[in-house]
């Protein structure tokens, strides 16, 4: 069975360690926040210029010059720090951010990502994705293997805009978690009861299956 | 002490000299720490040819999307364009020019017209369409694009406090592009909640020192909310 | 919430892992705001053959003067090297690698290192000696010269009031340079007049963001004044 | 007459405008803020971070944590902003000071200026100044018009190390002062008592002295 959203957003959780400055996008990676696992503390960066996001806030505690970079309005946790757009991404760009969670149209076996623009589609510009991508040597891509047409989305080579050249080296699919080295993916775990010849079918890349390849565990909820 | 004294009395002197085919480069992020009655003194004079430069657009019917409305704008430097189904359509008609810019080199770009440099070199959108046509450069070992700073020569800035010397607080996340466009601007208009004495500022914690700023104004702010989001 | 607790308990902790023939940015402008206690156990330790970025070199017997003492500095970028006999001697004797650098140049070369930006323009130093050898390139009919990022392995930090999270308010104008020097350190160690609890320091009053630093200690601090003006 | 220091600080004061940010070098810029004309105000820019420079302190008020970039402790005037030295240089490299006054070695008809190396003797460092020449465009030179030995300190072309390349506009000597345009000096003012033709032979670069050239005047203290 292909990974609901939120089992995705557990499963990339796992990746977290204690201590991290973790900038998370819009869509799955935001339900990561959701599933920290237990005695790890991560502090969340949010590019208009908050670190130490906290939870959405109560009716009285409301602010509309409190918003995250998804123009949500937000609330400040202890021991935050709120600063201007550019040192934001000073800290982005320089590479401060220890993991930086983003969805993204394609990925291809060199690690390129496209995530910000369909030709033909509405554009509605890249916002902070391509200097998340350019700042962090961590991300994981957060994406359907394939589109509802059965299309994969893991490429050989990105069809779409790049986002960025060279930068993701870890892939989380609805199927199957990869990592991305020397131009090839290679197939780390599966989702429960998904086959490897499925990933391999749906697969466009180069695949690399190891010998074993783990089935993710989930605790039931 | 008038020569420090950069209070004007009305929005129409904050906006004085703005002219047709001018560049204005707007604080805010999203609806967050926007110069909102500034935008709407611009609407008020009906200038047009303008080029924008601001992270958003506003949305219809308030902020940038007045502008837009009117056809004020002719081109914007931005990164994120949407929720704003009046600037699809200017967009797609070619009606408007949008330089899409990531956010970082955006902010930096507004920073370094202020600071006197003239162009740095950047990671951020090496081997992608915003690359394109710009010099490359390699430092060790890794691709980097060169962007050349912007000046405006309006900007246009929300500020939470400020003496009337233009040292100027922001509030929480209305900070966001507001210190960096205070920088780039020939001429700098601040809009403030609050103007109070110098001195009451404490100086290490001024935002945006007086240096930058032209003209101050006190008004009154709706802040509207984009994405309202709670938990009970 | 051990993950973001970054008190170190002595000042031995505080610069583990300084190893000979590392790079060490300071910050401190004269001897304001300097982190004399981790130079000084820059001292102890007796590392030597060290790179140092800071826009001064302390005085003799105090500061980074300690280690010009102990001849453990091999190479320093600095604008001013004046107020220090020893300095003097050792660098008209080649004792010692003097980049010096343009005060604002080196404010932007820290920033830049810890910005991700690699190189920038300036016109500072176009057409004087510090261009030699540079590129000289020109926007809008003027000549700038190309410098680039400084990254440290270690960045030395006084700030005044910090929490356990590394988030750093510096006092008056013992700011200077650290800021830029925090951003620039492989490893950003910080030493403070005071550590307070996550929450007490206003998060849009914080100089240095936490995301910056990976050891604080709480010191006690002589603060040398170099040149004592007073008034009656 | 030759001017005094206290005097050329004066005429120095007199460029002054209401509302001026203004940096003063060491040595004589220092003397001008004793200076500053009844009813104007100027706000004094300390390259180490500080706007809006107040007097010494009392004994009460010394602070070592409040210097300027003389490094001489000061305070700091109500409505004083101070900032890191990346701000402070992006005010100065930006343009944004009005008026930056500063002492040189030599300057000459091109405009250049030598102020911080004399090779063969002790190196100290530029310093600042190096930004503040760049960034200004509004730059007052004080200096000795020649040096104890006669020898004219305002050149053809400087044969020391260059602070600055054409950069100059404006030089205050303790004979005259003089604007530099198009290539030569412009003798504007002459101190009391010094005859065109005292400045005219300690002036090695080029001078363009108009037909009638006004005597400084000072009011007796």
């Amino acid at each position: 069975m292909a990974l609901t959203r939120e089992q995705m957003a557990q499963r990339v959780a796992r990746e977290l360690e204690d201590g991290f400055y973790v900038n998370l996008g819009i869509g799955i990676p935001t339900l990561v926040a959701n599933y920290i696992p237990d005695g790890i503390d991560v502090m969340l960066q949010s590019e208009n210029g908050l670190l130490g996001m906290g939870r959405y806030p109560t009716e009285d505690e409301l602010d509309s010059d409190m918003i995250n970079a998804g123009k949500e309005t937000v609330t400040a946790r202890p021991g935050a720090a709120i600063f201007s757009s550019a040192e934001s991404f000073a800290m982005i760009r320089g590479g401060h951010v220890d993991l930086t969670v983003l969805g993204a149209f394609e990925v291809d076996q060199e690690g390129n990502i496209a995530s910000w623009m369909i030709p033909g589609k509405l554009i509605k510009g890249m916002g902070g994705a391509m200097d998340l991508v350019a700042g962090a040597d961590n991300i994981i891509c957060t994406m359907t293997h394939a589109s509802k047409h059965g299309e994969s989305k893991l490429l050989a080579k990105c069809e779409l805009p790049l986002t960025g050249a060279g930068c993701i080296s870890r892939v989380l699919t609805d199927l199957a978690y990869l990592e991305i080295k020397d131009g090839a993916f290679i197939l780390k775990e599966r989702a429960p009861g998904v086959s490897v010849e499925e990933i391999i079918e749906k697969t466009a890349g180069k695949l690399i299956v190891p010998d074993h390849v783990p089935e993710m565990t989930f605790d039931a909820e | 002490m008038a020569g420090f004294d950069k209070r004007v009395s009305s929005y129409e002197e904050a906006m004085e000299g703005i002219e047709n085919g001018m560049t204005v480069i707007a604080g805010g992020f999203g609806l967050c720490g926007i110069p909102e009655n500034l935008i709407a003194e611009i609407k008020r004079r009906g200038v047009n040819d303008l080029t924008v430069v601001s992270n958003n657009c506003g949305v219809d019917g308030f902020g940038l999307g007045l502008l837009l409305e009117e056809r004020q704008i002719s081109k914007i430097l931005a990164s994120y364009v949407g929720e704003n189904a009046l600037f699809e359509q200017q967009m797609l008609n070619d009606e408007i020019d949008v330089v899409l810019t990531p956010q970082g080199t955006l902010a930096e770009k507004m920073r370094a017209g202020g600071a006197g440099i003239p162009a740095f070199y950047t990671a951020t959108g090496y081997g992608t369409p915003i690359g394109d046509g710009k010099e490359v450069r390699e430092f060790n070992g890794r691709h980097y694009i060169l962007e050349e700073a912007i000046i405006g020569d309006f900007a246009i800035v929300k500020g939470w406090k400020a003496d009337r010397y233009g040292n100027v607080m922001y509030r929480h996340t209305a900070q966001n592009f507001n210190p960096m466009a205070a920088t780039a601007g020939k001429i700098t208009v601040v809009e403030v909640e609050e103007i109070v004495e110098p001195g009451e500022l404490e100086p290490s914690q001024i935002h945006t020192p007086g240096i930058y700023v032209d003209r101050i104004i006190q008004g009154t702010f709706e802040k509207r909310i984009e994405k309202r989001t709670v938990r009970s």
